[in-house]
């Protein structure tokens, strides 16, 4: 087993990393930019680097520093989280040059899936079903006559594609000369590569996605599905294990495809299959996730598997240590992203100090998180501070653990989608467990409606003890700000700047 | 002491106000009069008791007369105004003269210059775009003026607390 | 099922209590003493009432104070929690008498229990292995011959006793006088009750309890067993589930004696058989708590059951939702009480306002607190502000998450239990998980003694560091008396006063 | 700055202390002078980075010289005195002149009186049992002298804060 690890990423993903580390007795190395020295993940190292100035593309994303850091202070393998270089060949590639093993699976196997013309070839190779559609890179001509000949409703697709960019719904065959040159030209400037395909377009999707592990032995197993259906602009808000409405049969159908699809690239370490399920329950490869997802915390609790723990082992060249046969379900999580950002004003993000931090605790109740009282949330980097993972023996015990959690949950100094979850996890077609992909878009106005998280009598009483806590607040606050006065009368401070401040803080910053 | 204390397109309320003793008030509100006992333990968030029910509540002071105040879940935007933070504001205006600083609230960086220097701009007019955390603000002046310094030059990029822009407010006769 | 309960407690079992009404939907009235105004379980309820004073026999202790407030506030049923009210039976009868569920077993049941030549006896005749002895109460002349008959070692104990008063150990004939007369005296005073019985002494025994759960349909079930044998001076400190070297068939066998107590008795609610478990395996009922214990999260922990849940459940007359062959084992658990005591300085007490509180958190991690940043431990109440429970799914994987759990588990301003953990998991025989009640005694000197838990290189470099910051904190507390001074010099604070309190600080305080 | 650190029944090291900038240290010990970066984040508790390895630090304050620092779960009594401190501690010594008063630091219960009015006492002898969360403790004079007042009687319970004790010095010849 190695003795020391460099985690090549921050926030609660680093911290989530280091417990699996200090678990295992591995010294752990932390990076940071100039504007982290004080983000916890420095503070739950054993070591920690300046790798450079705030934005990513001159820290955390120059490979060539870390594995320098990785070098200099003797760890023998890199972590490399999610997001970042987590899905970067190039990076993997280096490390091995430089002989510092990359905790995840090989370069190439990421190049494989990360151009998703390449990894539909390869899983339909595989077996594995893919949505009906092109496997090539087409030309215009190629793509109008594929339309013509199948029908709308369609996506074009970019095959470096990702993050909903290069990506146009065509419903109409009007539509598809103008979508095609959109998507080439956004796949173009996003991407540097303009190829496109197309696939039939999936009604009333949902996102169903099934862990995988592997060793470098031959063994792989999955570990169940996730359901992430709850999406607010393609990012997810909401992760579910098990799936909703997922029968015995379809669950080991969907296992099997996904390990097949893993060992068809001989893959090693954490990787996920993200699938689409329509209504009639069939299944679809979508894309393959090679690195630890966000939301495992959740599979981590209905399994007992410490996913990352996993990986390390395997990526040390250890056997998985349980097989397929020693792995069941028990009970449900549902896990809670909470970001910095604000659910009544359009969900801008909101940086700032952390004044209090309280997370919810409790039976049933995990908080992985990037943040503690005093931190500072920057401009920087993802806006997630913390995940809400709670457990319950069935899922109507997790969704009331969730809304007790939430409700004890306090971030102040920072605004959270702490309240936009208390609505979600309200909802009667949430409760029911009968969502898609379009839930949010359909049933809450995108993020701005749904439901009041409690009953009539209990809001207006809210209502009454706000009303009246606002007039305490104020008065308060003139009382304070009349003792002040009276000290900047006797000399010291400079109005001059204070008042300055103040106007810009009623002026355009909210 | 009465407050005028307002949501975010919704009621208007006149809450009354008597501290008794620190912590302890008397609140007068839709016509009946409370006790309330308001702790604010650990110097954090406020627990509320009135005649035994009991509330959690988290208050963000948004500067103005702004409060954004949390409740069992539920996030009210209001407005609290009273007597003699009205009559403080408009002392407060008469004190504001001679150029004015504003300042970053946070890093980002200057994506336009909306009101180049000597620009005469109204109270809320945009000045400066600056983008911070993928998001574009709008910085404005405070007050009515001519921009007469600007801090910065589009495409830079700004620490916390740097010289934004400095607008200077129109000369007023004297005993205006 | 009730809309409103009552928590006749304060501290983390209220908040726990809470958490699970909530989760309920039933609403929570707290009740506080005048220096808990500001405690974390009136900031959890819907309700709080000021009952008194801050000594508990003044407030938590009157039942007629908090059943008038449950009436009051029309709270339906009272959870006692455990300590203060929770086994007093005639507070129970008073509940019966006023109309207000009490959630608990009946008083008579109690009060059965809670003799414990009664419950000897009537334990016997179900049929339930006691430690061979008498299950009488006996003059001074009775016990002598049956000491003589059975020959030392034996325990002298006191029919009311509990708590490890009026109990004594006798090893030799010759001190049996002596220790009949003290025990009758120490029985009197604090039980007001001198009655006396007589055991054989188990030697190297081992605590281990079943915790049970029974509703009023006549269905009982056991939730398996904890261990609870590292205890420093009759305190547990540690508790594990499940126990070490319990064969399935000792714990069915333990099993069913718990569920045949219980039944013996018609109980109804959660309660645990604590029973003695020699070097031989043989098992002896010791006592049986008629409440919920403090222990009780380490069972939730590997069975899913909450059992605050429950207990309310059946209170409300509700049956058992689950039969005895849907329970299974699922991984290991372990407690960790952290007591507000400085384990350097023979485990005073260590009352104060928590500066800083940062609580271990992510994988396998449940911390059930009764404290916040800020709060105040006042020297009024029970010492323990937190219970650090982990989850593994193997012990060894327990003891690795307690390690690094108690590794980041912050709690400043006063001192803690928690370096005492810390060297505890670290102890061989621990590890091992071959120890009995002596271990603390023996093996750690009482808690002065132990094994540094980090490594030889680490802790030398540790205290460098310890060296380097100490001289950085005189100096930084140098600097800014330097700046205070120049202060007071203009006039404001009163050195004469300000003397004193730093001259009794260096005093005896400590 | 030098600084003489000693553990509690153990070793003393002399170490070496320069502060370059805020939170930036050249700190010598063991013959040895290294670059350490002692942040205190949030305002609680210390991360310190000295040539890469990072160490979380709890450092407790208990009055005069003494501080418990907690480093990677282990804690260490030490002490830590410089010549100033040593300068000002005897300049201190010369202030204390007339009554000093003795309060209580947290509640608790007066079980015995062990040194009533009158009693000459030496520098902490003890004065006082207090029983506070089950514990007695003993509350000794801070110097020399005589005790020349009681602000509390057996069996009374005290608030923090309380007058316990004063406790007056001997007399000293002038220029002693």
């Amino acid at each position: 087993m190695f003795k020391k690890v460099l985690i090549a990423n921050r926030g609660e993903i680093a911290v989530r990393v280091m417990r699996a580390c200090r678990e295992m007795g591995i010294k752990t190395v932390a990076v940071y930019s100039d504007v982290d020295r004080d983000a916890l993940h420095v503070r739950f190292a054993d070591e920690a680097y300046c790798i450079g100035p705030p934005p990513a593309r001159e820290s955390y994303l120059i490979g060539e520093k870390i594995v320098e850091v990785a070098k200099k202070s003797g760890a023998e393998a890199i972590h490399p989280g999610y997001g970042f270089l987590s899905e970067r060949g190039h990076f993997v590639d280096l490390c091995e040059q430089e002989g510092v093993v990359f905790i995840g699976p090989r370069g190439d196997v990421m190049r494989t899936m990360g151009d998703k013309v390449t990894a539909r070839q390869t899983m339909d190779k595989a077996g594995v079903p893919i949505v009906p559609g092109t496997t090539d890179r087409l030309t215009d001509d190629a793509i109008a006559r594929w339309v013509r000949d199948t029908g709308p409703p369609v996506m074009i697709k970019a095959a470096a594609g990702g993050g909903g960019k290069g990506m146009r719904l065509v419903r109409n065959e009007t539509e598809l000369t103008s979508a095609i040159a959109r998507a080439r030209s956004e796949a173009k400037s996003s991407f540097g590569d303009d190829s496109l395909y197309v696939e039939k377009f999936v009604e009333e999707p949902r996102h169903i996605e099934i862990q995988i592990l592997a060793d470098a032995h031959g063994n792989a197993v999955h570990l169940f599905e996730r359901e992430c259906s709850i999406q607010r602009r393609h990012q997810k808000v909401i992760e579910e294990a098990p799936g909703n409405r997922i029968s015995p049969e379809l669950r080991a159908k969907m296992g099997e495809a996904a390990v097949a699809a893993a060992k068809a690239v001989n893959y090693v370490g954490a990787g996920t299959c993200e699938f689409l399920v329509d209504k009639h329950d069939h299944f679809y490869f979508l894309e393959m996730n090679t690195r630890v997802q966000v939301e495992h915390a959740i599979t981590e609790m209905i399994t007992g598997i410490d996913i990352v723990k996993a990986m390390i082992r395997v990526a040390a060249g250890e056997k998985l240590p349980f097989s397929q046969d020693e792995l069941a379900i028990h009970g449900h999580s549902i896990e809670a992203r909470i970001y910095a950002e604000d659910p009544d004003n359009n969900f801008v993000p909101s940086p700032g100090e952390i004044l209090v931090y309280r997370p919810a605790a409790g039976p049933g109740i995990r908080v992985d998180s990037g943040v503690y009282q005093g931190a500072k949330v920057t401009v920087f980097y993802d806006p997630m501070v913390a995940k809400l993972v709670v457990w319950g023996r069935d899922r109507a015990e997790a969704i009331e653990r969730l809304g007790r959690a939430l409700s004890e949950f306090v971030v102040k100094g920072i605004k959270t989608s702490i309240p936009f979850h208390q609505k979600l996890v309200h909802h009667p077609k949430f409760l029911e467990g009968r969502y898609d992909t379009g839930f949010i878009e359909q049933h809450m106005a995108g993020g701005k409606g749904g439901p009041t998280p409690t009953s009539a009598e209990d809001s207006a009483e809210a209502r009454r003890v706000a009303f009246m806590m606002a007039a305490v607040a104020a008065y308060k606050r003139d009382k304070q700000r009349a003792a002040e006065a009276s000290v900047v009368a006797s000399g010291g401070a400079d109005p001059w700047k204070s008042y300055g401040r103040r106007a810009q803080m009623r002026g355009g910053w909210r | 002491m009465n407050y005028e204390v307002t949501e975010k397109k919704g009621d208007t309320k006149t809450v009354g106000l008597v501290e008794i003793s620190e912590g302890q008030f008397e609140i007068t509100i839709d016509g009946r009069t409370v006790h309330v006992d308001a702790a604010k333990s650990g110097k954090t968030i406020y627990s509320i008791l009135e005649d035994g029910k009991q509330f959690e509540v988290i208050i963000d002071d948004n500067g103005g007369h702004g409060f954004d105040v949390l409740v069992g879940g539920q996030l009210f935007h209001l407005e609290a105004r009273d007597e003699r933070a009205r009559l403080l504001a408009s002392t407060a205006k008469v004190v504001v003269s001679g150029p004015q600083r504003v300042e970053a609230e946070m890093p980002g960086k200057v994506v336009k210059i909306v009101s180049p220097v000597g620009t005469a701009v109204a109270e809320g007019q945009g000045v400066i775009i600056l983008e911070a955390m993928k998001m574009e603000n709008e910085i404005k002046s405070p007050f009515e003026g001519t921009i007469t310094d600007l801090g910065v030059s589009e495409g830079q990029t700004v620490e916390s607390g740097a010289l934004l822009f400095v607008v200077t407010p129109p000369e007023k006769p004297e005993g205006a």
